[in-house]
């Protein structure tokens, strides 16, 4: 065990699978010499060399579309997006060629690769620096989409997306990178299942779901609730896509109140299809309101960032509305 | 980059220039006998659909010698990666007509398993991307394969095909340059049939020639008579020595025509002057190649009516045996979103099995494009 | 009144519109001499000039980044994407500039334009133009995302949106472009408000939401559902950002059985945002889980489309499906 | 497309070359006084970062010639479309200190209401765009932005502004393309400061210039020295009279050095050797003018530094005067998503309303970028 940081926990998992096979190979923009804006791959390419750490011209569309041609010859790329806000000249490679690659070639071809991404808001990034752009994933057939919330889970998610045979969207939340430390298995072979959600918290009051740093603004949140003698469990997602149902469905049925939070902007958010999943599935179990607490429908901004992230306090009267609730 | 058209055939096929490619005689009616092949495949296919039997259909008339003589100048390691429009290059692949119309007819032998439109193929064991509708996509691939090959050291090169119009298309400037940057072992091979759909190459860009474009990206471009096989050969024969050599991607330009009309749903007339295309009928690559090979004996008139004969036989046989097998399950459907099925389409399956067999099948006939 | 089709109707729109406001430009792929490969644009050209029916370059990208700017300057663009499909490479365009110009610029900027594109299934078109990407805008604030279902609103709404003030996303159901006629008003000035829902068919036992198409297919199984003595209310959405929540609601509280039907694939759709707008809202009038009919959580199939779309038989099973339910 | 570089001024600031652009002194004094106002605006907005004051910035140290020069060639009625690095652009405009740095705080008083990062402007009155971060977008507007000038017949011209790494963006292709197959009077004016955070153009692209990559669209291309403000200036001039002329697009390149960090959060020791920012220091395009200015007589050097110190005293005292403001209130975050508010985020804004005030303040206060 080692007490790392998310953002260690990245560099790891990274250096660990390099180091493990030579097919894996880094591109992004500034991820060389620099090591990434964000320090993730802060020394990766002196000890693997330019040629398995590759610096790119700047287009997001060309780091994923050759990444798309190198996994399809075999190699097991993993881009990085500097911020997921600069991932749309990308969507079209990944849309409609990374996601439908082994479906429309009948299992032929397929795109074993990572897209790394620094996502969501918190660190005053403003407009383009501070998006969660993770439903315009989960609307995509063939992508698996993953978002982990603690250093363990962080190398353990990364590892197994690396070593699967899918594509994935691998999005990173920034504001927790240097914030949340944790302890993390050292063992190389320590890997975290993909599609399958962690009870982040038990409780038998209230179910609240989340991902990503919103999980720790959530557990803040069940803190307060507690002092209320509310016991909430909080279920972290973990894989957006595929979702892990049975587990989001057992502690519905179990509390029969929801709250769903996230920090993306709230319609066609991901928060309402785990609210849609529930209400086609479990709704006889339901004795409140499946309340969902996000981002504004508005474009993120920049001063008033802390009004428009959820926060514990929000969080908090999603909790109460659903507890007070009555048929 | 040359402005100057490379051509060796003549118009009456004479060799024009010394420097005839060195091929061998068995090459050179290689080449020939895959030309007549596919323009016998683009014929059956177009009749099929003419006759309600498939769906859609994208014909190459007039371009055989531009894809066919490219695709000669690489070894069976080296992958390629397409566009819709070069059927020839998989026959030369040694894929046959029976598997292309399976994917025609969208059956249960179809390597896509039926999932895309006619003509989107996938040929994995050719080294053959899958092809995609999305415009220029696969130019992109190709750096991405080609810098593969060099990061493993495998001394294969990549060759992708794209029209006049994927000129204009996002990737094509992220591939080139992203090759140019990497000096990629990379063919950029554009036909430039003149039209994207009713789009003329004088509306598509300001530069006169798709070759100068190579400029932008730090490497060369070849502009080449793509009517003339033996120089469309011979130009890529030399990008790929020099790809293979560690010296970087080449941009070449195979100047033809579209007999044709863009596809099964299109009508030229609308848009482009029939004389047009009376006078570039008079350039047709197949008869100006077999002008060639019957001024070098190697072919007479009978025997090049044979091969036609033959081809047409073979594309009406292979036609007849793909359109009796059946349709994909409808199990299908759910395979191959993923490497294993996850719990949520296998819950659709079994949701879709439960609903028994009454599926609409009021699809409008007319597609438009 | 005059009987027209679908695409009559958008060509009626579209030369209305430029007759009475030179602003009002047409850009695409095969938009001029070719009149579009629909034949939306059949005419146009000739009476207006190359210089208002501009045929571009092929680049999606483009079409709309220029539309962006010229609209920024003061015209009114109607950009053409020629399939759906095809707009993924201007997805930065639109989700980055286009909808984001008026919020980030103060309202000192904005992109009054319409993107009109044909979408959905229906014409044997396969993998790349059949999908029904109306999500990825539904997630997007800023944007209006709107889709008719008969002539009278197509051309009511397309008229409507050019002389509005935001960027809209016009999806066009090219599988009744042809197939579907109607009475159409004459009157130039004849407008169909954006934002307003419209009950196709009246009912108190079920309620069905659908857009576009997918009206038709509810109204057929409303039909077969009548035959069973289930009066259903089919809720034509029309415009999809912003949702009417009003109808909705009000809807699904009278009848208390809710399914949702669209050709889309199935995981984060707007069938899910009804659902969670309607589990969040009136959850104390539901006497059933709310059921989605969709498109399956694949990628769009060629030979297969028929099992793929969402037939009047799929919605009519939904329809049971609610209405036999036993808390 | 000239490889050669354009140049006008020496080192010295003696004028080269007889072509001295036929500047007024007063137009010669006004950029000055421009450059020297940026300088010292760049100066105290990184202070203000350093000291937590503000959150960001981005300064433009050294590429001050590139854009006064060319901005000062622009009518009013001409747009502009920038990228975040061209604050001289602004102050040229006549937009003061004050409303710049009221949107660096984000306070009540920014015209973008505190919803975009510092140097993310937007001034209408001025025609030009609003400033947006991902890169390359603002290229393609100017297109149409100018297509639009000449469908309306208003003789003006678009000029837009973009860095060598931009020129890898797909936006960069797609905007020249247009604009060469249209011929829209567009200057395309590419700030080649030889760096893209910490990628060198060498890795960015295979072309040896920018200027270079006209010939991919039929368009000039003039490689001109960055440093050299009247060399800037007659270079656009030109560009802008061929434009307005009806004879399209020009693409321009100038050649400088990006002297400072790319943003307040970049540190460039980790990717380029120091010498080299010695060695551009000596080039600096601020004291090269001020020399030439001197040899003029136009300026002295007390001169000099007067102007100098009154534009720090300006900056000072905007930054004062703005970071008093309040910040923009709760409600505001609601406006402008649309022309009018629907309902939806009607009862969001009463959803907040309801809430109290128990907001998060918990932002990491170090951004990367
Ligand atoms: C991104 C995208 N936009 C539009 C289309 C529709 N479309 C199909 S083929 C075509 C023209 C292609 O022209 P070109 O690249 O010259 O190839 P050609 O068809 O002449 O072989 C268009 C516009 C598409 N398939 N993909
Ligand atoms: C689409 C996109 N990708 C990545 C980034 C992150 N980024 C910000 S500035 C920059 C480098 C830009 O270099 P260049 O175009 O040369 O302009 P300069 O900063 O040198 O003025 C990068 C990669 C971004 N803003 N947008
Ligand atoms: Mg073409
Ligand atoms: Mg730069």
């Amino acid at each position: 065990m080692s007490t790392m940081t998310v953002l260690q926990a990245v560099t790891a998992a990274l250096e660990e699978e390099m180091a493990r096979d030579d097919d894996v190979v880094l591109l992004g923009e500034d991820i060389g010499i620099n090591g990434g804006v964000f320090r993730a791959t802060d020394g990766l390419a002196k000890r693997f060399g330019d040629d398995r750490v590759i610096d790119t011209p700047l287009a997001e569309s060309g780091i994923v579309g050759t990444a798309v041609g190198m996994a399809l010859y075999g190699l097991r790329p993993v881009p990085e997006i500097q911020f997921s806000d600069f991932i749309f000249p990308a969507f079209d490679q990944i849309v409609s060629e990374m996601a439908k690659m082994r479906y429309r070639s009948g299992g032929e071809f397929a795109c074993p690769m990572v897209i790394r991404t620094p996502y969501g808001g918190g660190i005053r990034g403003g407009h383009y620096h501070s998006q969660s752009p993770e439903a315009y994933f989960a609307h995509t057939p063939g992508l698996v989409v993953v978002v982990p919330a603690t250093p363990e889970d962080t190398k353990g998610l990364l590892k197994s997306c690396i070593r699967g045979d899918d594509p994935v969207i691998f999005l990173e939340p920034k504001r927790i990178y240097r914030t949340v430390k944790g302890e993390v298995p050292d063992d190389p072979e320590f890997l975290v299942p993909v599609g399958k959600a962690r009870t982040a918290r038990g409780g038998d009051d209230v179910t609240v779901v989340a991902w990503g740093a919103m999980v720790h603004t959530c557990l803040e949140a069940a803190q307060l609730a507690e002092k209320q003698g509310i016991e909430v469990e909080v279920i972290d997602v973990r894989t957006i896509l595929p979702l892990d149902e049975e587990a989001l469905l057992s502690s519905a049925r179990k509390t029969g109140k929801v709250v769903v939070a996230m920090e993306a902007t709230r319609t066609c958010g991901v928060a309402s299809e785990v609210s849609a999943i529930i209400a086609e599935k479990a709704i006889d179990s339901l004795q409140a309101p499946i309340v969902r607490i996000t981002g504004y429908d508005t474009p993120f901004p920049y001063t008033l960032e802390h009004v428009y992230m959820p926060s514990a306090h929000r969080v908090m009267a999603g909790i109460k509305k659903v507890v007070e609730f009555d048929f | 980059m040359t402005e100057q058209l490379l051509s060796v055939l003549g118009a009456d096929g004479a060799v024009k220039r010394k420097n005839r490619p060195s091929l061998t005689d068995e090459d050179l009616l290689l080449l020939h006998r895959i030309m007549v092949r596919t323009r016998a495949l683009d014929e059956r296919a177009m009749l099929l659909q003419r006759q309600g039997r498939i769906g859609f259909y994208v014909p190459s008339f007039g371009e055989e010698a531009a894809y066919v003589g490219s695709a000669l100048a690489l070894d069976g390691n080296d992958w390629i990666s397409q566009s819709y429009r070069q059927p020839g290059v998989a026959l030369l692949r040694g894929i046959t007509a029976e598997t292309m119309l399976d994917n025609c007819f969208g059956n249960a032998d179809d390597i896509a398993k039926g999932r895309q439109m006619p003509v989107h193929y996938s040929f994995r064991k050719a080294n053959m991307l899958s092809i995609s509708s999305p415009i220029g996509t696969q130019i992109v691939h190709a750096t991405g394969i080609a810098q593969a090959m060099k990061i493993r050291g495998d001394g294969g090169v990549c060759l992708t095909y794209f029209g006049d119009g994927g000129t204009s298309a996002n990737d094509f400037h992220t591939g080139l340059n992203f090759a140019g940057a990497w000096k990629s072992p990379c063919i950029f091979a554009c036909i430039n049939n003149q039209w994207a759909i009713s789009c003329p190459l004088e509306r598509q860009t300001g530069s006169k020639t798709i070759a100068e474009k190579s400029a932008a990206y730090g490497m060369p471009g070849v502009l080449v008579d793509g009517n003339d096989v033996l120089a469309v050969y011979e130009a890529t024969r030399k990008a790929v020595a020099r790809a293979r050599d560690g010296d970087g991607p080449t941009l070449l330009e195979f100047l033809s025509f579209r007999m044709g009309p863009h596809s099964s749903s299109d009508d030229p007339s609308r848009y482009r002057p029939g004389e047009l295309e009376a006078e570039w009928k008079k350039k047709d690559p197949i008869k100006r190649f077999e002008a060639f090979l019957t001024k070098e004996s190697l072919l007479d008139k009978e025997q090049i009516e044979a091969i036609h004969a033959e081809a047409e036989a073979e594309m009406s046989e292979a036609a007849k045996v793909s359109e009796k097998k059946p349709a994909p399950t409808i199990d299908s459907l759910f395979d191959d979103v993923y490497a294993d099925m996850p719990p949520h389409l296998a819950d659709q399956r079994e949701e879709l099995r439960g609903e028994g067999s009454d599926h609409r099948q009021d699809a409008d006939a007319a597609f438009p494009l």
